[in-house]
């Protein structure tokens, strides 16, 4: 009954905030209800058993993402300026936005989930996580490619960025 | 047992590896010598990457629990990195005189065919996720890579957006998956679906409430990569998404070659290792799914290349309408079937590389890239006219050429299989295609080329020109060999039963 | 769920929170007379008044008048987040003394497994207090100075987490607690290297002196801060110290031994006063560093940390982790050959690293301070 | 406590409807940067249910936290590539001759000149 209360009120928070983002006129505004609306799923990460990635939600969204947007709003003045003019309801894209949750509300309840959660968090849940992130039978060359992939970005954003 | 696992991915490595001595010579030489260098040090990866294909031998290998190498890996990975060399040596003078950083795009590029081939061997979804990705951001850093044209920069733009919205589409289709099964290996979730389903008389799942997620995946994938009608009609998309007209001629042939390759492998593996051949679900995936997608890239490729006066584009929706046929491989998922789509694809390949060589050359002469300006191309470019007729004849699917083979027997195996009417269709998007295809034909050869200047074909271009013409002609009248390699590729996926 | 624990863990928050901002006017005063005595300037603020009152209860005052001042928001501004961002600033300052160890069990408010990471994201949160004051106050001075706080911020958070890592590798574990543990000998020892990227990255991010700047009050009024003044700025600055008080007692904790001290088997309290102790020498040590040496200009500073620091950052962690592996698999068990081991490796790294830096210095390469810059951005005066 | 107390579905759904409110925006917002925030919103939703998933059908867990990590990563990737997309299309549009030499104060100044 608690936990259904907690979960109630952050998703309910969680999803006003992420309504937010896609509404609000002022773009500085936009990036804290993002942030919020991350904030408010970390809790249910919490939740779900999952300190780690509540951390890591945090840690990345909150801390990464949403800092990187907000600080690039305050770079892009003019561009953030620009997104509060055009910020309009669209009716088309309500109305699919809308048609589509409806089927996957439909689908999640027709679909056989399981009622019960695993056990708990059993002790040192993090360190069989870091094995397996380095192990080659787990998902070692997904690990690695995380790397590639941010060495790719990190020289193609810097090429992007430079002045000429 | 790790030692031996990093040898299976010795071509990715060594592109790798190409990718960071690139970037590594580019601190330390100029702009010059990085012109000089970098295509060759590229050239030399792009070759041992090739090379040591051929040295890993044929038996099945899982590498590194996500990866399967198998005669299908070894011919997609061929193709792709044929591919690559050949594009390399296309856009060298290209590149050599339009950018600043030679060293830096062809790091890139090497980055994205290693994600190319990842994506072509991953047995796993999340792996497939990440390679994807890998592909999509080198390929939206190269579309964007030309920095002084504002065009690119959007086109770039573009990729990012309708990219990570497919990535997000297509990770909430996996995600799904892996919520279902519990697992993210292709295999491991195929028999937890058929756990899922046959034990108990009555199926535990309704199919259709799958259909979502089916089609998450479907659209995430295909538009992604780019296979599909999807990336021409997204919103504000009257310039090609996937940067066609934005990029440059190399970055568009390798747009147009790799990424799609690639999909059409890992579309393979999923519908024949992922999803449970028995049940429902693989039927659904393919017929409609798959099957709605064959028939909208056929007819919407062929329509809208009919509207077309830039060739760029006009070329890009014929992609499409090719691309189309080539799905239909995927419809007809049986072991014939998938020799003829691993056929089509390579010539498609041939094709298009060589179209976009001409297009290449021509567009430095006259960056308009109008059908128009091909007038009388014949007299101006004679190999340049020779070629693109070869090219478009293969395309069009004339007997002798490699188009041919592959067409004829995608056609074939649909009327045994019984799609009849998907049969008519594709028959009917390949006279239409006539239209285009003559256009293109009638400027070249019959317009006259009063007022055009003569258009000089550099040494680089006309290699990989006769190559990919002799190609076409040798696989169009011999192909006994290259048949039997498609099979053996196919036959991975049926030899156990 | 057991209601008296819930209380004792409400409690002992309560009592971690309470902690730092006592500490914090006493720290200010103290570190105010360090800077003096090493700057010579025997009375800070120049005349004062001799007379009156000991000196001590100055501070006293001090708190008060700043408590007592009102709540000025500028018109213009954005109310909401103008309010927001110094009470966000005072609460990441507070949050990361939540999972510090102060004894050997139980005196924590909570040993989370994932500690280090909890004390990660509450610092790279740090920037968002910055850029809500910044946008908020909605001037050019204020967004400006956000800006260059915000990448001043996040630059130097990458030599600090790279540093953070290498006694969470030597440990095997994120949670504080299990670090302390961990810690035969202190991890200064094996490590100093880490530990002086520890303390160099820590200083830049508390925007302290020689390394600070980020606000740069010389070149853009009062930076971020512009706009603020009486109760919230004062707020800002009661977070600034604590943060700086915060990263002394982290550093105590991952290179220090924590904790750990002699006779903690008869009085196990002590744990907590040999930690406060340990602190209290890296904060003045920091304040040492900060009075003595003048300001590096801002593009200097992050020139260096990206191409020295950085590096070495990778360098020292990725040597740190073989030389680990390579003593574990020669099967030294003793752990003085194990510290020796690391320490000629860093010792190694730390000279080579000094080789290339006076290499280029010879060879002209050092990045050259434009006429002009030096003096609109030079050292201030005294400390704020 | 009871078990299950939260069932999966809701979260799914919450997944499911922060999903589609991030597809709603990138669909009716035309500038880049809400465009970015919805994307993140969308795999947000993502790394959602494949949490929830993970504490429901998968005894060791590890292959969804793999997986979210995965996400996570993919999804810092598209934002910082965004955003360089970002300076370098504001770019052209200005024309500004900058004072000192000191290259990290000159981008504010530098985008501002943009918003003509």
């Amino acid at each position: 009954m608690f936990e259904q209360i907690v979960f109630l009120v952050f998703a309910v928070f969680a999803l006003v905030a992420a309504i937010k983002v896609v509404t609000t006129p002022r773009i500085s505004h936009a990036v804290l209800w993002l942030m919020s609306c991350f904030f408010g799923v970390a809790v249910l990460y919490l939740l779900l058993d999952s300190p780690f990635m509540a951390g890591i939600q945090l840690l990345i969204y909150t801390g990464g993402v949403a800092v990187l947007i907000g600080v690039a709003s305050v770079v892009l003045r003019g561009a953030a300026r620009e997104a509060q003019r055009r910020v309009t309801h669209s009716w088309p894209a309500s109305i699919v936005a809308l048609s589509l949750f409806l089927l996957m509300a439909w689908m999640t309840l027709e679909l056989p989930l399981p009622e019960a959660p695993q056990a708990a968090n059993p002790e040192g849940s993090l360190a069989l996580l870091g094995a397996a992130l380095v192990d080659p039978a787990g998902y070692l060359l997904p690990f690695e490619l995380i790397g590639v992939l941010l060495l790719v970005l990190l020289v193609g954003a810097l090429y992007l960025g430079k002045e000429r | 047992m790790l030692i031996s696992d990093y040898l299976y991915l010795a071509p990715v490595l060594s592109l790798l590896a190409g990718a960071l001595l690139i970037l590594l010579l580019d601190l330390l030489a100029d702009r010059e010598q990085m012109g000089r260098w970098g295509w060759k040090a590229a050239l030399a990866s792009g070759l041992l990457a090739l090379g040591s294909t051929f040295l890993l031998g044929d038996a099945p290998v899982r590498v590194l629990n996500v990866l399967a190498y198998d005669v299908f890996t070894a011919y997609v990975w061929r193709l792709l990195l044929g591919a690559l060399v050949l594009l390399i040596l296309l856009g060298e003078s290209y590149v050599r005189s339009h950018t600043d950083e030679p060293g830096l795009f062809y790091a890139l590029l090497m980055f994205f065919a290693a994600g190319a081939l990842l994506v072509a061997a991953s047995t796993n979804t999340m792996m497939l996720l990440l390679a994807v990705e890998l592909l999509s951001i080198a390929g939206t850093l190269l579309v964007g890579f030309l920095h002084a044209d504002r065009r690119a920069t959007q086109g770039a733009i573009r990729c990012l957006v309708y990219g990570s919205a497919m990535t997000a589409v297509m990770a909430l289709g996996f995600s799904w998956f892996y919520g279902l099964t519990g697992t993210t290996d292709y295999a491991l979730t195929s028999e937890a679906l058929s756990g899922l389903w046959g034990s108990s008389p009555a199926p535990v799942i309704r199919p259709i409430a799958l259909v979502p997620v089916l089609a998450f995946v479907l659209v995430g994938l295909v538009v992604k990569t780019g296979s599909a009608p999807f990336h021409h009609w997204l919103p504000g998309a009257s310039d090609v998404s996937g940067g066609f007209v934005g990029a440059s001629a190399p970055v568009a042939a390798s747009l147009a070659i790799l990424p799609k390759v690639a999909g059409f492998a890992a579309l393979v593996r999923l519908t024949l290792v992922m999803l449970p051949e028995a049940l429902d679900l693989h039927i659904v995936w393919r017929w409609p799914l798959v099957g709605i997608l064959a028939v909208a890239a056929m007819l919407w490729g062929s329509l809208l290349g009919l509207r077309q006066h830039n060739i760029k584009r006009l070329m890009a929706f014929s992609g499409i309408a090719q691309l189309g046929y080539v799905l239909i491989g995927v419809v007809l998922a049986t072991e014939a079937g998938l020799s003829a789509l691993l056929v089509a694809l390579t010539a498609y390949v041939l094709a298009e590389m060589g179209t976009f060589t001409a297009i290449a050359v021509v567009s430095q002469k006259m960056p308009l890239d109008l059908v128009s300006d091909y007038r009388g191309l014949y007299r101006r470019a004679p190999l340049l006219a020779l070629g693109l007729l070869l090219f478009i004849l293969s395309l069009f699917g004339m007997p002798g050429t490699a188009g041919f083979i592959g067409k004829l027997w995608l056609f074939t195996e649909t009327f045994r299989a019984g799609y009849i009417g998907l049969l008519i269709l594709a028959a009917l998007s390949s006279v239409i295609s006539l239209g285009y295809y003559g256009r293109v034909v009638r400027a070249g050869f019959m317009d006259s080329d009063a007022g055009m200047a003569p258009v000089p074909v550099p040494a680089a271009a006309s290699v990989v020109l006769i190559a990919m013409m002799v190609g076409v002609l040798v696989l169009g009248i011999f192909p006994n060999t290259w048949l039997r390699w498609a099979q053996a590729a196919a036959q991975v996926f049926f030899a156990s039963g | 769920m057991i209601w008296s624990e819930l209380l004792l863990r409400a409690l002992g928050a309560l009592g971690m929170a309470i902690l730092p901002l006592v500490a914090t006017p006493f720290l200010v005063s103290g570190s105010r007379k360090v800077v003096g005595r090493i700057q010579n300037h025997r009375r800070p603020g120049g005349l004062q008044i001799v007379t009156g009152p000991p000196a001590r209860l100055r501070t006293l005052a001090a708190v008060i008048k700043q408590l007592s001042q009102g709540l000025i928001i500028p018109h213009g501004a954005d109310r909401a987040g103008f309010v927001a961002a110094p009470i966000l600033a005072v609460a990441l300052a507070l949050a990361t003394w939540a999972v510090i160890p102060l004894g050997p069990e139980g005196l924590q408010v909570a040993d989370l497994e994932i500690g280090v990471l909890y004390v990660v994201t509450v610092s790279l949160l740090a920037p968002l207090a910055v850029l809500l004051a910044g946008w908020s106050s909605r001037t050019g001075n204020a967004e400006d100075g956000a800006f260059r706080a915000i990448s001043h911020l996040i630059s130097h958070k990458v030599p600090l987490i790279l540093a953070l890592l290498v006694p969470v590798m030597l440990s095997g574990s994120l949670s504080l607690q299990e670090i302390v543990l961990a810690q035969q000998i202190p991890y200064i020892l094996p490590v100093p290297l880490a530990a002086l990227l520890f303390l160099l990255a820590a200083e830049a991010e508390v925007g302290r002196l020689p390394l600070g700047g980020a606000e740069a009050s010389g070149a853009i009024a009062t930076g971020t801060l512009d706009e603020y003044s009486g109760t919230m700025l004062s707020a800002f600055n009661l977070a600034e110290y604590v943060n700086s008080f915060t990263v002394s007692v982290l550093f105590s904790v991952f290179f220090l031994g924590g904790w750990r001290g002699p006779w903690l088997a008869e009085a196990p309290f002590l744990g907590t006063v040999w930690l406060l102790l340990k602190a209290f020498v890296v904060f003045n040590l920091l304040v040492f560093i900060r009075a003595a040496l003048p300001r590096l200009r801002r593009d200097q500073l992050l020139a260096f940390n990206w191409t020295y620091v950085v590096p070495l950052g990778m360098l020292v962690l990725v040597t740190v982790a073989l030389v680990d592996k390579l003593i574990v698999t020669l099967g030294v068990t003793s752990v003085g050959w194990w510290g020796a081991g690391l320490l000629a490796a860093n010792l190694v790294i730390g000279l080579g690293m000094v080789a290339v830096l006076v290499w280029v210095e010879r060879a002209g390469k050092v990045h050259r301070a434009a006429p002009g810059m030096t003096l609109r951005d030079g050292p201030r005066p005294e400390e704020r | 406590m009871p078990i299950a107390s939260v069932p999966l579905s809701w979260y799914l759904i919450l997944g499911a409807a922060l999903f589609w409110v991030g597809l709603y925006g990138l669909l009716a917002s035309r500038a880049l940067i809400r465009t970015l925030m919805s994307i993140a919103l969308m795999l947000n939703a993502v790394v959602l249910n494949l949490v929830a998933f993970a504490r429901f059908v998968e005894p060791a867990r590890t292959a969804g936290k793999t997986f979210a990590l995965i996400v996570y990563a993919i999804a810092a990737a598209q934002a910082a590539l965004g955003l360089a997309l970002l300076i370098a299309v504001r770019r052209p549009h200005s024309t500004v001759a900058v004072e000192g030499t000191d290259v990290l104060n000159r981008a504010p100044r530098v985008v501002d000149e943009g918003k003509r």
